[in-house]
């Protein structure tokens, strides 16, 4: 690569960029997309779930269908949300989180840009994208949104402070701003790797850069629960996806800029594996980091995430009480004792990994309810005397019959001319089945009953003596005493 | 490349912040103003470490400071801006005069 | 009553304002009076209680609702922030009013049972036995000793079940995802009882005057009994889960704290009052059902804390895991599921309450007779709804993420609340 | 005239200056003449973008990054903050509602450009030694500042820090 940046610009070299261009685009969309399966997958385990598992082989294809879905869908712009600056906000999101890509070098021989002052490279055009979603935020014209880019700003401000400050140490000894002389300065074995002499920054630096991220425990910006989503509320289609995509790319940006600084690199951790090349540990290591992050942080459970201490401060730009601060002070992370809950709650999460999974395969594998189910009703037309029993208990006056004189003049009495059910109101609780004598109507163990058409739910009695599959055998075990059954 | 053309782009600049700062009656717009009037003069400062008669770092390191100045009178600024917003309902210059009554 | 005569209004200036509740105002232009004015028809314009001196600040009206995720159903509040301070808040209800209490006027008492499962759906079981107990006060029935055991099996598992949800979805709101699919893997075993028990997995209908519907099937007695070692476990489980952790607790402790002669005062009940130290539950106290038989205790709150609602509610599923084995350690082998109850329930002229303590606090039911069919008026105490009216007083001085915190803490369920 | 443009615009130096200056000048016009200050601010934020770029043509590429961080990142969202926290209506009002008096600052502002472009194109500066070699300064200027400039350094951290505190004191509600 040197080589390439040292040559004159030239149409060969263009063509050579271009080309690693697009092939790190392609590595970097890869990634997105199975960090994100990734991510489900190891969630749903941890929740008992199998995780996505419908799209292609074992789900593969799940954020492909994800990504296509966004890419069709409908893309809105609220009617008095700042237009231009709607569209522009997700665009200044996302160009620098792939521009601050290109700084990072891969192997001793493989970057795109060997900057000297490649960390503050990467600072500057990360605070850029925060404009993206302040913007964003201020733009879609929802207090939501406004809430969420103001808390998103306040949190990325005052956490670059810590990630840049975390750095210097490493900067300091290496006595460079060059990335790859960093990792040079790194050679010979893992102890030679900066976190070692740089505990506390590795420290510090971890927790700063998923705070960047915006991601749990520090995911206030979004707070689903509060904010609904925070900045990109009104976000839908591929606007979102920018901000998403731009999200997941800075965790590929961290975790890689993390390995580089504080572990090494491409150097092999014991000198024995040196023969290992440069250009598969740096994947490998930023996946261990990944992992990292998605366990340190995304759902691990047990983590009600969201410190106060974020909403602390992105109060605190918004000038709020201070009365507050005092009242809620956060520790947050500091002393065994106080990780210990949530080590537990780890350990929790962790066991369920390997646990059953709880997880209804339901319309590949039906479900089987119990013999008192109450489904739809079946109705038996030669039974009914027409008594009207049923149509008088029901609490939602659903049922509507009629009937006629028999036609059989020997007997007396009616028959049953029409009998409709309509399922738009009915609430299957029980009550005609309960009173009817004759057990003319009955209930099956059918609950799929769905329509493109509310006209369509109004059920005649051909349908109801059609459906007599699965009809319960037990309809009325409680004969109460004293005849509150007509026919007990 | 001469150093003529970035001193003119500083004037440029300078001078259209000048009037910003001079005629816009919202406090936030006169504060960006100033801070672009700033960026002319580090502007400035970085041309002529490069193409000023003595080369030099000494420029650059000027101007750090000044973006340091600036970052600082930003903060300052809008927290004044706030705070008389809050008292006053407005954040147009001219309506605060209170000193002058 | 303060608190309807601001409502009123806003509601009707809601109607004449669709846009009002999207939680979108005219913000573009910083002008947020405008939508203030639109919003609350200038109700909260009476400005922060401490700014008194005129001096002005930059507020927001936000309206969190009808449809957002920590509202638990249709509901909204109006609320004034500082930044995220909350300066006032006005709780707006009504979404989901079905006019339950209305309706029931026109049917008979069969008829109703269903519509009380409608009304708190996350506890069906107690809402039918309040309106079934009401009528079997009025008849002066007799219960046969296993429909009794029956109604008492199944309003501890609803109780064990609704507290589970409200435990996945208290920390769904306060932001973990994974406790509630815990609590609903285990709640999907007590529904599944229900099931088979009663044929439905949440508008369950199962009780009925004078006695249940259903006898229990064979084998569920033994289903349930082995489903109390089982929760033991997974009780420790979520305590190991989410109760240690740091996050959680400074999410949760000293938030939204009131006194017990506050909560007395409020007319809260359930642990919304159990948490202040004020041991009420009316199982102890006015027991109803065959709850004298059996022991358990009454735990009690002391710092009036949403920390403390959540330990009471853990430790409500304990000893309503104890009263379980005591039931199903006596339960009888045989006899009536039904007693004797008229054909037709035509209660004598007269007025009776009854109340008991569901999982919300105590739900009551009253109902004047004037010996017809249909009762002449039927009113609900809906613990969801008098628990609610604490809300505004809370949220005065907190931030935006605590609203989320004290509205979960409480413990509503939407259709209880607007019945 | 024609073909010193092209000559100008033919080296790689001279049109990445041509743009960004170009850039920074359209920014600054928005700036001035947009009506929303939102978007006046996004102006401004370009125009510091471009000038960040033209540090780095000059050789300075710390100064250059730290303009895009600071400036770019911290202060237009600084500003963005203010906005949000102030309420702009009306920006219609900033229309000139006294134009003899814009019109005189415009007439001086153009004068006083007329001034300093007149003295530009007269002084002849030339470069006594050659231009700095550009290559790793960033270490250079490491050693300038906690050599020669220390003093000034610490005394720009204290200004800082009082200026921060400051800032915190002021925008503090009064109340408390």
């Amino acid at each position: 690569m040197m080589h390439f940046l040292e040559q004159p610009f030239g149409w060969s070299n263009f063509f050579v960029f271009l080309l690693l261009g697009i092939v790190m685009l392609l590595i970097v969309l890869g990634f997105v997309t199975y960090a994100i399966y990734f991510e489900r997958k190891v969630i749903g385990w941890m929740q008992f779930r199998i995780g996505p598992n419908r799209t292609g082989p074992l789900g593969l294809l799940q954020s492909v269908a994800d990504v296509t879905k966004l890419l069709i869908k409908e893309d809105t712009i609220p009617r008095k949300a700042e237009r231009q600056l709607f569209i522009l906000a997700p665009v200044i999101t996302f160009i620098p989180s792939f521009a601050a890509i290109a700084v990072l070098p891969f192997a001793s021989n493989l970057f795109f840009a060997d900057l000297d002052v490649g960390i503050l490279y990467y600072v500057a055009l990360s605070g850029i994208s925060t404009i993206g979603i302040v913007l964003g935020g201020w733009a879609s014209n929802n207090k939501y949104a406004l809430l969420g880019g103001m808390r998103s700003a306040a949190q990325m401000i005052s956490y670059e402070v810590p990630l840049v400050i975390s750095v210097v140490g490493i900067v300091m000894m290496t006595g460079t701003l060059n990335l790859r002389l960093i990792v040079e300065g790194q050679a010979g074995g893992f102890w030679h790797w900066n976190f070692i002499p740089q505990i506390i920054g590795f420290v510090v630096f971890v927790i700063a850069g998923i705070s960047e991220l915006n991601r749990t425990p520090f995911d206030l910006p979004e707070a689903e629960s509060e904010l609904v989503a925070g900045y990109h509320v009104e976000y839908s289609g591929f606007r979102f996806a920018f901000f998403m995509l731009a999200e997941y790319v800075y965790v590929f940006a961290i975790a890689s800029l993390t390995t580089v600084l504080f572990l090494g690199g491409w150097q092999s951790p014991l000198p024995v594996l040196d023969f290992i090349p440069g250009i598969i540990l740096v994947p490998a290591q930023i996946f261990v980091h990944r992992l990292f992050l998605l366990l340190a942080a995304r759902d691990a459970a047990a983590h009600p995430d969201r410190p106060a201490h974020g909403s602390r401060l992105a109060g605190a730009a918004a000038a709020r009480d201070r009365q507050h601060f005092r009242q809620r002070d956060f520790n947050g992370i500091g002393g065994w004792g106080r990780m210990k809950g949530i080590m537990k709650g780890l350990g929790v999460t962790f066991k369920a990994m390997t646990a059953k999974k709880v997880t209804y395969a339901y319309p590949d594998v039906p479900l089987e309810m119990p013999d008192r189910f109450r489904g739809i009703q079946h109705f038996e037309p030669d039974k009914c005397i027409v008594c009207n029993m049923c149509a008088k208990i029901c609490p939602t006056e659903c049922i509507t019959l009629t009937g006629k004189p028999n036609p059989d003049p020997e007997k007396k009495g009616k028959v049953i001319d029409t009998y409709d059910i309509n399922f738009e109101i009915c609430i299957l609780c029980d009550l005609c089945t309960e009173v009817c004598p004759t057990e003319a109507i009955v209930m099956t163990n059918n609950f799929e009953l769905s329509t493109y058409s509310r006209d369509e739910l109004f059920k005649d009695m051909k349908w109801l003596t059609d459906n007599n599959e699965n009809v319960r055998k037990e309809n009325n075990s409680a004969a109460p005493k004293g005849g509150a059954k007509a026919n007990a | 490349m001469s150093i003529t053309p970035y001193l003119t782009l500083a004037a440029i600049l300078f001078c259209i912040g000048l009037y910003g700062a001079l005629s816009k009656k919202n406090a936030i717009i006169v504060l960006l103003s100033i801070e672009l009037m700033l960026n002319a003069v580090n502007l400035n400062l970085i041309a002529f470490a490069k193409y000023g008669p003595k080369p030099g770092l000494a420029g650059q390191i000027f101007s750090l400071f000044n973006i340091t100045v600036a970052a600082a009178e930003v903060a300052v600024g809008i927290a004044i801006l706030i705070n008389l917003y809050r008292n006053r309902g407005t954040t147009d210059v001219t309506d605060m005069d209170t000193m002058k009554r | 009553m303060a608190q309807l005569e601001r409502i009123e209004p806003i509601r009707e200036q809601a109607e004449a304002e669709p846009a009002a509740g999207s939680g979108q105002q005219t913000f573009a232009d910083g002008d947020i009076s405008a939508a203030y004015e639109a919003t609350a028809g200038g109700l909260l314009r009476a400005g922060p209680p401490e700014s008194g001196d005129g001096l002005r600040t930059e507020e927001l009206l936000l309206n969190v609702g009808p449809q957002h995720p920590s509202t638990h159903g249709v509901f909204r509040v109006i609320v004034k922030l500082d930044g995220e301070v909350i300066r006032e808040a006005i709780p707006v209800m009504g979404y989901l009013h079905r006019g339950t209490e209305k309706l029931a006027e026109n049917l008979n008492y069969t008829q109703i049972i269903p519509y009380t499962d409608r009304m708190d759906y996350v506890s069906a079981m107690t809402n039918n036995y309040v309106l079934v107990n009401a009528v079997e006060k009025m008849l002066q029935l007799e219960i046969p000793e296993r429909a009794q055991f029956l109604r008492l099996i199944v309003m501890e598992l609803q109780r064990i079940a609704s507290h589970m949800v409200w435990w996945g979805t208290y920390l769904l709101d306060i932001g973990a995802m994974s406790p509630f699919l815990f609590a609903f893997r285990d709640r999907e075993i007590i529904i599944n009882l229900f099931n088979e028990l009663c044929g439905a997995r949440l508008t369950y209908n199962y009780m009925r005057v004078g006695g249940v519907k259903w006898d229990a099937p064979p084998g569920w007695i033994d289903k349930v009994r082995e489903f109390i070692p089982y929760m033991r476990k997974k009780l420790d489980e979520y305590n190991n889960l989410v109760s240690g952790n740091e996050i959680f607790l400074a999410r949760i402790q000293g938030i939204g704290k009131y006194d017990a002669q506050t909560a007395i005062s409020y007319g809260l009940s359930g642990a919304n009052l159990r948490c202040t130290g004020v041991s009420w539950d009316l199982r102890k106290d006015q027991p109803y059902c065959i709850y004298d038989r059996f022991e358990f205790d009454v735990p009690v709150g002391k710092n009036g804390d949403c920390y403390d609602r959540y330990l009471l509610r853990l430790e409500e599923m304990r000893q309503s895991l104890r009263i379980l084995e005591q039931a199903v350690a006596q339960f009888p082998d045989g006899g009536d599921i039904m007693g004797k109850a008229p054909r037709v329930i035509r209660p004598p002229e007269g007025e009776a309450y009854a109340a008991i303590e569901s999982p919300r606090g105590e739900i009551g039911c009253y109902i004047i007779s004037r010996g017809k069919q249909e009762p002449f008026r039927l009113k609900f105490r809906r613990p969801s709804f008098v628990n609610l009216q604490i809300l505004p007083k809370l949220l005065v001085g907190e931030t935006m993420t605590n609203l989320i915190t004290i509205l979960g803490g409480i413990d509503i369920v939407v259709g209880e609340v607007d019945a | 005239m024609l073909d010193r443009l092209i000559g100008f615009l033919s080296s790689g130096e001279n049109l990445v200056f041509f743009v960004f200056s170009l850039v920074a000048i359209c920014g600054a016009i928005f700036m001035i003449s947009l009506t929303r200050v939102v978007h006046m601010v996004m102006a401004l934020a370009l125009t510091f973008l471009s000038l960040g770029g033209i540090y780095i043509t000059l050789g300075a590429e710390f100064v250059g990054w730290v303009q895009v961080l600071i400036y770019a990142g911290a202060i237009t969202i600084l500003m963005i903050f203010g906005i949000m926290m102030t309420r702009h209506r009306g920006e219609a009002e900033t229309e000139p509602q006294r134009p003899w008096h814009n019109g005189l600052l415009l007439v001086g502002a153009i004068v006083l450009f007329g001034i300093l472009f007149y003295v530009i194109q007269n002084a002849t500066i030339t470069p006594q030694s050659a231009p700095v070699d550009p290559k790793d300064n960033t270490l250079q200027i490491g050693q300038l500042l906690f050599n020669q400039y220390v003093i000034p350094f610490e005394i720009m951290s204290v200004l800082l820090t009082v200026a921060f505190i400051g800032a915190i004191v002021v925008a503090k509600r009064e109340e408390d």
